[in-house]
């Protein structure tokens, strides 16, 4: 099955779009029409155009000025990034890989997040820092899911699509967004699937999860890389006659109960799948937040899936930490059979 | 204070005109009159804050107040009194935010750590060694690109040149020109630890130059050397050449926090600071100098008093947030912030 | 109420200690145990004592080779500390406020915490890591509770102490502990409370919660500053008849969860309080698991307190963004009262 | 290569012995050879990792394990393959760990950024660009509280000179006089972005002379020369006096990962490096000098491509781990993270 975003796409005009490309496209859009948006990161300008290629283009099409590398330190482009909003600007920027914020937690937790109330609303931070979440071909510190650490601090908002449209129209509202956003992608998803997406403007806005299949027997909740193996268990348990409805998240802050719990209300059984540790992991907020609101209705507790407690072990290793589609398989059939 | 003029390049000659003679004045007497006064306020309880004395800082402070106007934009510290003082941000807005009131620069709920004040150009203040200078080079990168004749400063203090973030920093804005003075406040104290027993190299300025970036030390109890030093690294920065580095070297006249002893610091040492403290000694160079007349010094001081006592009193008597303010300003909406 | 230890003293000599007091104990006593115990941090060694005076003494008994003043410089102090452990050492190295590691997290995260597993075993990292949750006094950037963020990173284990007696024992288990360690003291509780702690060698071990008060009608669960709140209220509760168990969880990696299981199946309602923020915080774990092993005993819904999803407003605000205990009060009657 | 002595005080004289010549060669010859093989493997698919090489390394690498022992500790980076070599880990390990077997330096869930190997003193390698420092700062903490006389070394990229990790480790090695070698390898490049576009000044060395610590720049596509500047490093460290900060100026002759694109890199000046490609040039001189006969040289050469072949083969038939591995060496004892 493919991915489709559920955003009306009949009028406007589109094109076939991997992810990487429909970013780019936002980025490009975000520069053309605002010249308070800037992009800063290591190696994005021209001719490397970023290490996935995201911003290729841009600095040739926009400046260097306004699309300007960086040296590598990561403290400083987020700092930058935050003084140019405070100066007015809407700058992007770009942390290569998302473990690599762990060198800049500071600027993005004790400043990015807390500016506006710290400013009694005068200061607030309208940035957007990108980033990428790798796998394990690359080992431990370049495959870590860390959203979690980041719906715990109250003050940035964060995104995480998994398609092509999307990645557009969630790139394009967080860079117009006034409060700080942390946009992450997944390496596994740059290249991987092709869609029409708008060639225009185009926005997906923060706080709207998209129900990507319809079903009645068990919700499951997901978002980011892990969308295709769901979807494609979805496939094979309705090949079985169960019949599962795939909530996208899309964003996880805001993040939208609503619309998991009026899903989970009619299902009655819900499984959390994501590529973040289990362990304190996004699936525990949704799993007890479904249980504290539809307790009575539930046939079942929740179903976590996540990454095992472990650090990544090494793609040639063999061994997998993440769940995969037939976890998602079993974890349902398990639900639907009681 | 010496009327040498310094070899740098774009040094202001001669001395400040009258009228900033006197608001530097001013500014170092309500510096050090609230700092005693927040002590004591805090002390008895009726300031429930944790509060950074500036006391040795007043010249610095004033002199970096005199060459930036409310355009220029200013990143500072948790001992951040004096700067925003010398910055413009209006005593009652200060001491209301040390008193977590409405009118205060953060409507009371930022506190003594963080003041912000965008009509003055205080950008923001930070409570984390050293995290304010990346900021400062975002907001010199921003008034670059705005096409330039605006300087950003950052005042930090002697411990924070060990941190990751100055270095990052301090290489961005060599590496951009951007129009940034960096201020290091050198107290010559980090907490209870001397400078000589965290720094490699007490050449604080000698260590910037190695980023190529323009770089100078100066008497900070010296406020019209200060003054000079500051204006020359102000307009290098206006003119587009870049960033510059100035060690104001002073010395803490009182303990790290409110509530900190002094039994660490070497009485002698203290002393001799002590006796240069910078509001009394300026205050007596002007009138001896014949530069401001000492009826004009008794009016200023009487002002001060008299403002410092109305900020306190309009604080201690401002409200306090209403309940539910503390969900506003999380974002700019805040529905979903209520429901979590 | 007071709190006690669940650790036997009878036999052991004690003295009254408050916690930081218990803490020195600890630390004095494993320099002169082994001479691989090495502290670092800012403003540790004497005329200073460490900022809350913690550490006052052991410069001038162990020598400042062995209890060393650092720079201000995170991630070179618990870079340090990995280092020295590599080469042999038991490093206990001290970030000042919580909130500061944030700067460093880089070190613990993807390097302490992965060093064994990504050495196949070669390089166990033995730090201890002690660090002080502040409160509101200090404003947003010194009151911060991010115990989740390690909860969720496996290879660190997580100590929060709520009693003198613990905060000696398990201090003293920490340093000697195999594995990297956090250890979480909060300002409020450094001096407000003193008992009898074994002025001799005392440990408690890593991963075992402390029943503090036993009780029928509802579970609460908590660790901390907390603490002595959520005991208060159950004062408050037995005085209305109701009968709250305290469960104290010590550690939160290991989390001891079979205490946590077998008080909820038999109280069949479980009250989670912490000062982290509620949002993604450590309580949506605990709800969570307890949900997926007692659901069908589970009277209610697990109630999760936790701070509010906003920075901390200053102290003087007069604004309360944490659980107090008036809070756990009403959340108790609420589950015991249907 | 120039046979001149440096002034360096402790400057090994003369050329290094017949046995370290060879040793060099071998280590050279045996990292030309692997890098090229592990990146036909990576292509080819038979080894699923990001590989990132290090042709253009070979001479530092070579001359860094030349001076140090096995006792002495390093700690290097992603860009590994050169200083693991050197240092003595086992080929069949390192290649071993690179196809995520079970006989890898780390069992094979560590991967190419992730090389330890305890007996050859190999203490760590980091995927985070400068986070080496900081803890090789801590290891020669340890060495000095051992009483002295071991040496620890840390690599990293120019690139890594922008970081705050840098810094701090920098500053704390100096403060404490640290027996620590920081041995920046130069290769003009950081991924597709040339040092000068990022860094405000090129001149490492002065730039680390700053943090009040001895510092030298050297040709590192002469081994001979890197020999010597490292070993007085080294021998420094050896004595107490501190830590050495060393900038060997290389070239990255192929692309930053394995499967990167050269199409950024100016033509003329990666021709010019690769006319000087360390392995060979050292051969021509080693041969031309009458400082290694050519039949020793042949017998190198083969002996390492029979080791180059055996390490993959040996590699490519290795069992992965079992299943159940995934829970081993999260902490001591696995029984509760299996729970988790
Ligand atoms: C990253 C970080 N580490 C530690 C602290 C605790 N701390 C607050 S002020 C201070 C001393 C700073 O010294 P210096 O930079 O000289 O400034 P001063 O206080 O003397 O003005 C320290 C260590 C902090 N706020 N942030
Ligand atoms: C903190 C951090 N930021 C960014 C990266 C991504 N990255 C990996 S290698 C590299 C270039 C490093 O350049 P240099 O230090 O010169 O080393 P080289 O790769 O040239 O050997 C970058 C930016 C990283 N690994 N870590
Ligand atoms: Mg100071
Ligand atoms: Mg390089």
């Amino acid at each position: 099955m493919t991915l489709t975003s559920d955003v009306d796409l009949s009028g406007a005009e589109t094109a076939e779009m991997t992810t990487a490309v429909a970013m780019n496209s936002a980025l490009d859009l975000a520069l053309a029409a605002d010249p308070r948006v800037l992009l800063l990161g290591e190696d994005i300008a021209d001719p490397s155009g970023g290490v996935f290629k995201v911003t290729r283009g841009l600095s040739t099409r926009h400046g260097t000025s306004r699309v300007r590398d960086t040296p590598i330190a990561e403290q400083s482009i987020l700092g930058a990034a935050i003084g140019a909003a405070l100066a007015g600007y809407r700058p992007v920027a770009e942390v290569m890989f998302f473990d690599f914020v762990t060198v800049a937690m500071d600027q993005l937790v004790n400043h990015a997040a807390k500016f506006r109330y710290l400013s009694g609303g005068q200061h607030p931070v309208p940035i957007t820092v990108r980033t990428v979440v790798g796998n394990s071909r690359f080992g431990a510190q370049h495959s870590q899911s860390l959203e979690a650490w980041f719906m715990h601090t109250p003050g940035i908002k964060v995104a995480f699509p998994s398609t092509p449209s999307d990645a557009k129209g969630l790139l394009a509202s967080c860079v117009f967004d006034d409060d700080p956003c942390l946009f992450i992608e997944h390496v596994a998803l740059h290249y991987s699937q092709k869609e029409p997406v708008p060639t225009g403007e185009h926005r997906v806005p923060l706080g709207q999860a998209a129900v990507r299949r319809a079903g009645d027997d068990v919700t499951v909740i997901s978002y980011g890389a892990q969308m295709p193996g769901v979807l494609a268990a979805a496939d094979t348990l309705a090949g079985e006659g169960i019949s599962a409805e795939v909530v996208d998240l899309r964003t996880l802050v805001p993040l939208d109960f609503p619309t998991v719990l009026a899903s989970v209300a009619r299902t009655r059984r819900a499984v959390v799948v994501h590529g973040a540790t289990r362990f304190a992991g996004p699936g525990a907020e949704i799993a007890a937040t479904i249980t504290e609101e539809l307790f009575e209705e539930l046939a079942h507790p929740v179903t976590r899936l996540g990454a095992r407690y472990v650090p990544t072990p090494f793609l040639a290793s063999g061994l997998e930490p993440l769940p995969v589609a037939a976890d998602v398989v079993g974890a349902v059939r398990r639900l639907a059979s009681s | 204070m010496t009327d040498t003029q310094l070899a740098q390049p774009h040094a202001p000659a001669g001395l400040p005109p009258l009228a900033v003679l006197e608001r530097m004045y001013e500014v170092m007497r309500t510096v050090t009159v609230t700092d005693e006064r927040a002590r004591a306020e805090a002390k008895a309880g009726r300031m429930p804050a944790a509060f950074y004395p500036v006391r040795g800082l007043e010249g610095v402070c004033a002199a970096l107040g005199a060459v930036l106007t409310p355009d220029d934009h200013l990143v500072s510290t948790y001992r951040n009194l004096a700067d925003t003082v010398a910055k413009g941000v209006p005593l009652r807005a200060v001491i209301a935010e040390l008193h977590g009131r409405v009118p205060g620069s953060s409507k009371g709920k930022g506190g003594t750590m963080h003041m912000h004040h965008d009509p003055s150009g205080l950008m923001a203040t930070t409570g984390i060694v050293g995290s304010g200078l990346p900021i400062a080079a975002g907001l010199a990168l921003g008034a670059q690109l705005d096409g330039g004749g605006r300087a950003v400063a950052v005042t930090f203090g002697d411990g924070a040149t060990s941190i990751g973030a100055y270095h990052e920093a301090m290489n961005l804005a060599a590496l951009w020109h951007l129009p940034l003075v960096f201020v290091c406040q050198n107290n010559m104290w980090a907490e209870h630890t001397p400078i000589a027993a965290y720094a490699p190299s007490t050449a604080l300025a000698e260590r910037a130059a190695a980023y190529n970036m323009a770089a100078d030390a100066v008497d900070g109890f010296d406020p019209i050397e200060t003054w000079r030093v500051l204006g020359a690294a102000v307009a290098r920065a206006r003119a587009g050449e870049g960033p510059t580095f100035v060690e104001c070297r002073t010395y803490r006249l009182v303990g790290h926090t409110s509530s900190a002893d002094y039994s660490y610091m070497p009485p002698a040492e203290l002393d001799a600071a002590l006796a240069r403290d910078p509001a009394p000694t300026f205050r007596a160079w002007l009138a001896d100098g014949d530069h401001v007349a000492p009826a004009r010094l008794d009016e200023i001081d009487k002002a001060v008093d008299t403002g410092v006592d109305d900020a306190f009193d309009f604080a201690q008597s401002a409200p306090h947030p209403e309940p539910g303010a503390i969900y506003d300003d999380v974002f700019a909406d805040r529905t979903w912030v209520e429901g979590r």
